[in-house]
């Protein structure tokens, strides 16, 4: 089994555990890192198809890698946008959960939303 | 060739362990951590893929950067979160997510193992691309990000832009316009400070050489702009420098630049060179440096800014 | 000579991932955070600084081995300032 | 000899991978941390021997960004600690 079909399998792996963390966490960080998880083990198939497409001089075909190059960065300002949602999240309504049940059983804590508008 | 395989074996298999855990964990902050150390491992098995540039921004963006959101929102969360967390899912659901789960993993899986041999690529006309008219690059992902896929370096930067917009209009209405909170304490322990005042300098120097070097070697903008954000947001852990206020002028501007250059470049090339994002050949290599060093202004401002989150506090008008 | 330098390589490396071994026996052995504190540093200054002395014979370029030296200078200062941090924090009782 | 560096590369990785059952385990936060800062000193010299071994470009940079950032999760996390201990000074 060659390193490349072994990252790859892992990728696939990395896909599965992030789908599943991400249906069944309440918390919403959580789901944020599931949501990560998904999208690195994403990249590493990426990277296997750059890998395999070694041609023209060149040991990796530099198109997928640049893509992930991107696709890193983008990742990363959507997880911050995320977190600064989660965060608010909580500052006003003092929950950290994505659960319709915590929210049906006591409406929000604070109406006045906690400061700000 | 021995060893390798072993080597390539133990890190696919703690990889995964380490993202099951991340999913597993019962503690947020037990998650978060696993999830951080994750990202360092990905840096080491990007290595192993021959992916050296990609391996850069993974350990400057995955490592460093998102270590220190993630860590930050994880102790503010774990402040609040008490006994919300003990609502754990119906067993039904469990089986069926962890079958969906199975069976994406699994069809992936089988995809990656029977994937067409030869492979397809796009090695040549990436080559081709740094080659290219008169580019001369040494390195073709820096090509390819540049030249032969420059639309979408150039919207990813637009997307960096709309998601610090975003994170700052989660802010308080009567906040906009001022600062974002400190990222440190009000008074930094004295050793924090020195190491700060010890890695800025370096670090803007290593970022700086990290760009330069990308034309010919692993590395370029995007790596040696977040090292750079890296940088200023050691300086503001300790105190050495704050976030600035949101509606500065310069803070703007430089979130602009890259795009903005990037574009006014892409629209002369269609007068000059016969075609958008074209770069006539007798410039091409100073152009595309041009470009790159406004790319990583604007990267080295958007990612400290996105951790610094929404503004913070009364504004001042 | 190069056999000589081959056997320097090998004895310094060997020391460092002695000391990375002996880091990580103490960080899953030692009884309380201090004492964790301890074995982490040994493996980070003494580990990565004997690998960066036995690669240095190895180095093609002057501007190779700055970098060894220079990597290891970095993590000289971050261990020592967050172990000095880590280790106050921990005094004050907090976690 | 590139043989050996590349076994003690995979030696280090795997020794300090041991570690992270500190991260299982705990018990406090300051522990988890620790485990991560062995794990990016060992990812440190495990590039750096790479580096040597296989001779691949730019690995060494790669290592110089990860020893650059290496007390950066920390920093942030004793940030938070401090902002903590202020809230309950008052």
């Amino acid at each position: 089994m060659t390193p490349p079909v072994l990252a790859g399998l892992a990728g696939a792996a990395l896909v599965g555990f992030g789908l599943y963390g991400l249906i069944l966490h309440p918390h919403p960080l959580r789901k944020l890192l599931a949501f990560n998880l998904i999208g690195s083990g994403v990249f590493l198939v990426f990277g296997i198809v750059a890998r395999r497409g070694a041609a023209a001089g060149l040991p990796f075909d530099p198109v997928p890698q640049a893509m992930v190059i991107t696709g890193i960065v983008v990742a990363f300002a959507a997880s911050a946008l995320a977190v600064a949602l989660i965060l608010r999240l909580a500052a006003v309504s003092g929950k950290v959960t994505l659960d319709p049940e915590a929210w049906a059983k006591t409406p929000s804590t604070r109406p006045d939303g906690g400061g700000g508008q | 060739m021995s060893v390798l395989p072993i080597l390539d074996v133990g890190l696919a298999f703690l990889v995964v362990g380490l993202a099951a855990w991340t999913v597993a964990a019962r503690n947020l902050f037990a998650s978060v951590v696993g999830y951080v150390a994750y990202g360092l491992l990905l840096a080491l098995v990007w290595i192993r893929l021959y992916a050296p540039d990609v391996a850069l921004t993974e350990a400057a963006v995955g490592g460093g950067v998102t270590g220190v959101l993630l860590i930050t929102a994880g102790k503010r969360l774990g402040a609040l979160e008490k006994d919300e967390a003990g609502a754990t899912p119906a067993l039904a659901l469990k089986i069926v997510a962890g079958a969906l789960a199975l069976f994406v993993a699994g069809a992936l899986a089988w995809v990656v193992v029977t994937l067409p041999d030869p492979a397809p690529t796009l090695a040549p006309a990436a080559a081709a691309a740094a080659d290219g008219p008169g580019a001369g690059l040494g390195n073709p992902i820096t090509a390819v990000l540049i030249s032969y896929r420059s639309f979408d370096t150039m919207l990813e930067k637009v997307v960096l832009i709309l998601a610090v917009i975003g994170v700052w209009s989660v802010g308080a209405d009567s906040a906009w316009g001022a600062a974002p909170a400190p990222l440190g304490r009000p008074q930094p322990a004295g050793a924090m400070v020195l190491l700060a005042q010890i890695l800025a300098p370096i670090g803007a120097l290593i970022g700086v050489h990290i760009f330069w070097v990308g034309a010919d070697a692993p590395g370029g903008a995007f790596q040696g702009g977040a090292l750079l954000a890296a940088m200023w947001m050691a300086a503001m852990m300790a105190r050495l420098t704050e976030p600035p206020r949101i509606d500065a002028r310069w803070l703007r501007l430089a979130l602009v630049a890259g795009p903005a250059v990037f574009l006014v470049i892409g629209f002369a090339g269609l007068g000059l060179a016969g075609d958008f994002f074209a770069f006539p050949p007798a410039f091409a290599k100073p152009l595309i440096l041009f470009i790159e060093t406004f790319m990583v202004l604007s990267i080295a401002v958007a990612l400290p800014l996105l951790v610094a989150g929404p503004p913070n506090g009364r504004s001042a008008r | 000579m190069s056999a000589l330098f081959d056997l320097f390589s090998f004895a310094a490396i060997g020391a460092g991932v002695f000391f990375f071994f002996a880091g990580t026996v103490g960080l899953i052995r030692f009884p309380d955070s201090l004492t964790r504190l301890h074995a982490l540093s040994k493996a980070d200054n003494l580990g990565l600084g004997l690998i960066v002395l036995g690669l240095l014979p190895r180095a093609d370029s002057a501007l190779a081995a700055f970098k060894l030296v220079l990597i290891w200078a970095l993590v000289l200062a971050s261990g020592a300032s967050t172990a000095q941090l880590i280790g106050r924090a921990l005094r004050r009782g907090q976690k | 000899m590139n043989e050996l560096l590349l076994a003690a590369a995979g030696l280090i990785v795997l020794t300090v991978a041991v570690g992270l059952a500190r991260i299982l385990r705990g018990p406090q936060d300051v522990d988890r941390l620790m485990a991560v800062q062995l794990l990016g000193t060992g990812g440190i010299a495990a590039l750096l021997l790479t580096a040597y071994a296989t001779r691949v470009p730019g690995v060494d940079d790669v290592a110089l960004g990860l020893a650059l950032l290496a007390a950066f999760t920390t920093m942030a996390f004793l940030n938070h600690l401090a902002a903590n201990e202020e809230e309950a000074d008052r």
